[in-house]
């Protein structure tokens, strides 16, 4: 509902659509449980131009910005496809704000080579990744669990933090000098994550400003929103079938309030987040300094629309949503595991009340300061 | 006004700032609730005089009648600057969201010059006489019975409550059972009735906060003229449907849900302020909090774009209650008991639940989403009969 | 072991010690789901049969079919001492709790003289035919059709679901329509189906775990002795109704939720230990548990002091999935996502959407409790018409 | 439901009923909002014997247990009855266990005089009550705010930390120097607060032991649960009257079940609060050291259980609910204000995961420890 997309974002869903019904992308996600290879999604995120919507035309890309990235990925969602672009945009991103290599960035525009972000603010409990100079090179040791799309990554981006505390981000190849990639069975097996050691690594320096170089996670969290928007969207549909078409008593189970109420609170909760993901899709070409505040409140707002969703699908469902089966349990395995990642939505909320707080420490010392959320 | 396009919204944007900066001094701060003193009142009525004499009041409406022959995106201007500088709006909000517009549909000729001018301007403003003690969210219900007399005029008798600034209202807009022989929708009218009347009793209905907010209107044997009914006997369902679908668009509640910033100066000056559990717990209820605001300048922009919202926008009612109820609850926690007695937070504890049942119950509120937007069956009918 | 009161107790209870230490060795670890594997169910079964030589099986049934003349009491007293050694109880629980009881109630002398003490032993376990894929909550709805052959017998054809254990019953109790002329409920009968029937095939159905805890069992023509049906034809509802009224009884879901000492030991091992936020979860996820545990503990009390516990212990079973998930959640929320695929917790991650459903979803059970004990109004009627 | 007492506790709650009945207590606590003075309950509670609940029979106390006690606070709750018993009895609880001065708990028994109990425990995030030894004397040093029925108290129980962090208590008159108490408004106008300031305050020491000074503040949480558990309960049947009189659409409302499912729902939050009351009842006597462990948790369900049930009366009456001469308001005030008094339920929940997480410690140091827990 509330649709207000210009007809190029239209057309690029209408696109992402068209191309993921080429792939049984639940059937996959439901083999790979059994150990079957997930479909090939990487090659079609190419061939359909995702894997270089945030690298600029200079390199090949489609210099879009966040929202279109956001739209795809919700597309993607919706059907449970991992084309492995979570850890791939967001660290394009960076590259792309540096103005990297732009080699380096055609290999991945046109997804001849594939990148990942391992930034530890991904998960705030783990111990940052320490950073130290030297000469042109950045120098990074640390280990990190659960890092999205890292196993068989060809480029690293990493972020972590220097003497002084400052955030700093390097790239690499993912075959150099100190790094072991290990990959982690996966609860949802569409994903791939796995954790990293870094020791020694030697990484090209990104030239981003500080405030900047967390802008990869929360990207990340905006983009996990998204795909959250769009899997909880499709538990809402299988949901609403179900409710019109089956009966019990003598009645079509929908037009019984319990399910019924549950179902528009699906709805609700659906709405908010999306509210969210466009918002934030919206500040980062508008309004840079207000997306972390946007992607992790989105963050926060999708995780609990999925959370609430997907194993209300299966209830309403009765005994059939509990089944192997069945997609119901797919969605469910992707909101019990995706809620978790990135270092979960419990430290996005945090995140949340950080800038916040951070924001009203600033007006306690300059009351003139003007807040953005003043307003309302 | 009339045309459109963003070029004329951004001058005209320009135009009210303009303004707003010589004129706000007169207008009173956005409070989460109207005050109940007299004083307050005449003054918000003088502003909103002011919006209406300048245009900014009834934007939408034809200039025959007062308004500005102006777009919606220039009414939700309207509402965007004024919330910017935390100033109120019209005071009479239900003449005019809701009779107004629905005088301009149904009304005659005369009424509508009658009545469109003076209640924009705030000079007569309006109440509600819709729900009552047997009929809340069922308003197919209502009892209340006006009787046609030998010359044309009718009498009513009845009861009805939850009706706002009844004490200030120069006229109520009645739903009164016509016809009892007919299915029970089929034999409602709609009337202006004078609230001066003779006839008519104003009880006010005390709410938790202790301000009385509503009131009970008591009909004891009033006599309406008869150009006092609005469409034709027997349309007031009908009437009513047009009435509640304008009050729909009403949507604002959104933009006016608990101020985050309020929120996050009691987390910050509080002793709770590291507390990893309090600051989690701010995270959420922030998000929140802005999935709101998001979600109503989303409706606010379709609205602008010409779109008539559908009743999902109704879901931005419940969000707000429960948000806001989660901020204050919060705001409470950390700053101590003692907030439950103060204004900022206390009063919207007390006044919130109140909120989640206005208008309908959330339960009706779900099955007509359900119903129309799912397109879920609805529930099997029990027979109805006429009271 | 016919006499009761306190001191009986104490000596059944010294008694059921002693044996416990000379024969716990043979008991398989108390688990929450029950393993799939042939070996482990034929140890379980072998310690049923160990339990009911000892009479620690069937504790109140009489004593001509092999139980104990026991009273409520002792039966508690062996779910608790078990309990507290974390020692399971018996293997066919659905034979134990439900069809034995059935069948001593509905069944003919011979029909208990032949299946009762085979049951009780584990010797032959037992599985339910009752819901069906159109008719899962709803059983008068089942379709299954039993036709009455000349010469007595019965041919039946039709599909079930949610059968557990259906691979190692020896037998199955089947609820099947013998009459489509009357209403729904009334043309229902219900008969024991040999599992090694020639027409009978077992499909496991997998779950979210991976496990295929419940089968589909499909009946092409199987055809059953005129002895095989219980109670006369037509009385299958009321059988199912004692049935489903035993399987209420049998309690026990609110002790064999998720361990609290394993979510204190999971939190006290991580990182997050000493995090205010998550100690405040813990806190309030532990206090459900425990609020289940003793719910449950008043439960069984009542049972010990002879009350048959209303409806309302159903509410048990929505605590019991609703707090376990939660602290399944927040142990994979401590230990980090990889939690999720181990088998402390991922499992009952992925077991416990399924519970919530078994035996009736939880809109059935509010339904009842609000209807039977609140004495609220049921929901309207629609009319019914046979298959 | 569930009921499984004595006939001497049926007794005494039906004893109760019959002693609060005689009182309109709902309508005092109505105009008490109005500044009107309340109904004169602790004469009555004196005569029903209430006062001497946990006081030895030597000093005309009853000499009962705390489940005693609970249940006569849970019928309190039931009609919002407010007899000043949670600061009392918690007070005379600590007195009873040090075996106070015969005369001074004959007093409090017979309701002569009324004693409060001043604990920062209470309230964990104040800052503790100083306590230090001066010969025969604990003088006390602190302050506490929202504090329990200590506004014209006659004795206040005081709660302490000594140089060693260890629990002290002493009794002193309210009347001595040094003592200033300042009654708070409260949202529940049934509800008498204070906030107590101790400047060197020299009281009579307490002797008991370290590990048993926090049983005071513990057993007010725990009648705290039981009165919430009263009033939830009468919400439910305030709710549940006029589900089955009120018809919308054709129906009584309670055959929806958007409206029969919400008082399911109150009732399995109401009998699981019971269970941890009941269970805390019993351990009083039966196993002290587990109390804190059942009280604390008792307090975090059952006020969960009244969050719950009091807004939802509200809503479940529509429109009159929220009016100010329905019944409802007067239940959700004393939730909203329950719910944070004795340091708030936050903070017992905190105090829940504080004994496991002990515990949990002390077995990691001592494997062969048996828990209580490791049951079930």
């Amino acid at each position: 509902m509330y649709l207000a997309l210009t007809d190029e974002q239209q057309f690029l869903i209408e696109a992402a659509q068209g191309t993921l019904a080429r792939h049984d992308t639940l059937e996959g996600a439901r083999s790979a449980l059994d150990g079957a290879p997930g479909p090939a999604l990487w090659q079609t995120a190419a061939e359909a131009g995702w894997t270089g919507l945030l690298i600029g035309e200079d390199a090949d890309g489609a210099g879009l910005g966040a929202y279109e990235a956001l739209l795809v990925v919700e597309q993607c969602g919706r059907v449970l496809a991992d084309a492995r672009l979570l850890g791939h945009l967001a660290a394009t991103a960076l590259l792309e704000q540096a103005g990297a290599d732009a080699t380096l960035r055609g290999a991945l525009a046109t997804g001849e080579r594939r990148a990942a972000l391992v930034d530890a603010a991904a998960g705030e409990r783990s111990a940052p990744v320490q950073a130290r100079r030297a000469g042109t090179q950045m120098v990074f040791d640390g280990r990190v669990r659960s890092v999205l799309d890292v196993p068989d990554a060809d480029v690293l981006v990493i972020v972590g933090r220097d003497a002084d505390g400052a955030c700093v981000a390097g790239v690499v190849d993912a075959d150099a000098d100190g790094i072991t990639v290990t990959a982690e069975r996966a609860y949802d097996a569409t994903r791939l994550v796995g954790t990293v050691r870094l020791e020694s690594v030697g990484a090209t320096a990104l030239a981003i400003p500080a405030d900047r170089t967390r802008d990869g996670a929360d990207l990340q969290r905006a983009l996990l929103a998204a795909e959250s928007v769009g899997a909880a969207d499709a538990c809402l549909e299988l949901s609403r079938s179900y409710a019109i078409d089956r009966f019990a008593f003598g009645r079509a189970i929908g037009s019984y309030q319990a399910i019924k109420h549950k179902l528009v609170e699906m709805l609700r909760r659906i709405e908010g987040a999306r509210s969210l993901v466009v918002h934030a899709g919206r500040t980062w070409d508008d309004d840079r300094a207000a997306f972390a505040l946007a992607a992790n409140a989105a963050r926060v707002v999708a995780a609990d629309a999925l959370d609430y969703c997907a194993p209300e699908t299966i209830f309403v469902h009765g005994g059939v949503g509990a089944t192997w089966e069945h997609d119901a349990s797919l969605y469910y395995r992707r909101a019990e595991l995706a809620r978790r990642l990135a270092g979960g939505a419990t430290v996005a909320a945090a995140a949340v009340a950080a800038v916040l707080l951070d924001e009203a420490h600033l007006r306690t010392q300059r009351p003139d300061t003007v807040s953005a959320l003043s307003v309302g | 006004m009339s045309s459109s396009g963003p070029e004329n919204l951004d001058a005209f944007r320009a135009q009210l700032r303009d303004w707003l900066d010589a004129n706000a001094e007169h207008a009173p701060r956005r409070q989460v609730l109207a005050p109940q003193d007299d004083a307050a009142v005449g003054r918000w009525r003088g502003w909103q005089a002011r919006l209406a004499d300048a245009g900014y009041a009834g934007i939408t409406w034809p200039g025959a009648y007062g308004g500005s022959d102006g777009t919606p995106a220039q009414r939700v201007a309207v509402e965007q600057e004024l919330t910017a500088r935390g100033l109120s709006g019209v005071f009479d909000f239900i003449g005019i969201e809701m009779v107004g517009p629905t005088i301009l549909v149904h009304g005659t000729e005369e009424q509508r010059d009658r009545y469109v001018h003076p209640l924009l301007r705030g000079d007569e403003t309006w109440c509600q006489l819709l729900s009552e003690p047997g009929a809340g969210s069922d308003l197919a219900a209502v009892q209340s019975r006006a009787r046609l007399q030998d010359d044309g005029s009718w009498v009513v008798n009845g009861q009805k409550v939850w009706t706002s600034f009844a004490q200030h209202a120069a006229f109520g807009i009645l739903l009164a059972r016509t016809d009892t022989e007919v299915a029970k929708h089929k034999g409602l009218s709609m009337f202006v009735v004078p609230m001066d009347a003779e006839g008519v009793t104003i009880r006010p209905l005390r709410q938790i906060t202790g301000d009385a907010e509503f009131n009970e209107v008591f009909l004891d044997d009033v006599r309406l003229a008869r150009d006092s009914i609005i469409g034709a006997p027997g349309e007031g369902w009908r009437v009513a449907l047009t009435m509640l679908g304008f009050e729909r668009v009403g949507v604002g509640s959104g933009l006016h849900a608990t101020p985050l910033d309020r929120l996050v100066a009691a987390v910050h000056a509080s002793e709770d302020r590291d507390d990893a559990g309090v600051r989690v717990r701010l995270g959420q209820v922030a998000s929140e909090l802005l999935a709101l605001r998001h979600t109503s300048e989303r409706v606010v922009e379709e609205i602008a774009e010409g779109h008539v919202p559908g009743p999902e926008a109704g879901l931005i009612k419940i969000t707000s209650v429960t948000a806001s109820l989660a901020a204050c609850r919060l705001a409470v926690d950390v700053a101590g008991p003692e907030a439950l007695v103060d204004d900022e937070w206390g009063h919207q504890v007390s006044a919130l639940p109140g909120v989640r049942s206005a208008g309908g119950t959330e339960e009706i509120l779900r099955n007509l989403i359900g119903e129309r937007v799912l397109g879920l069956p609805p529930e099997p009918r029990v027979p109805t009969k006429a009271a």
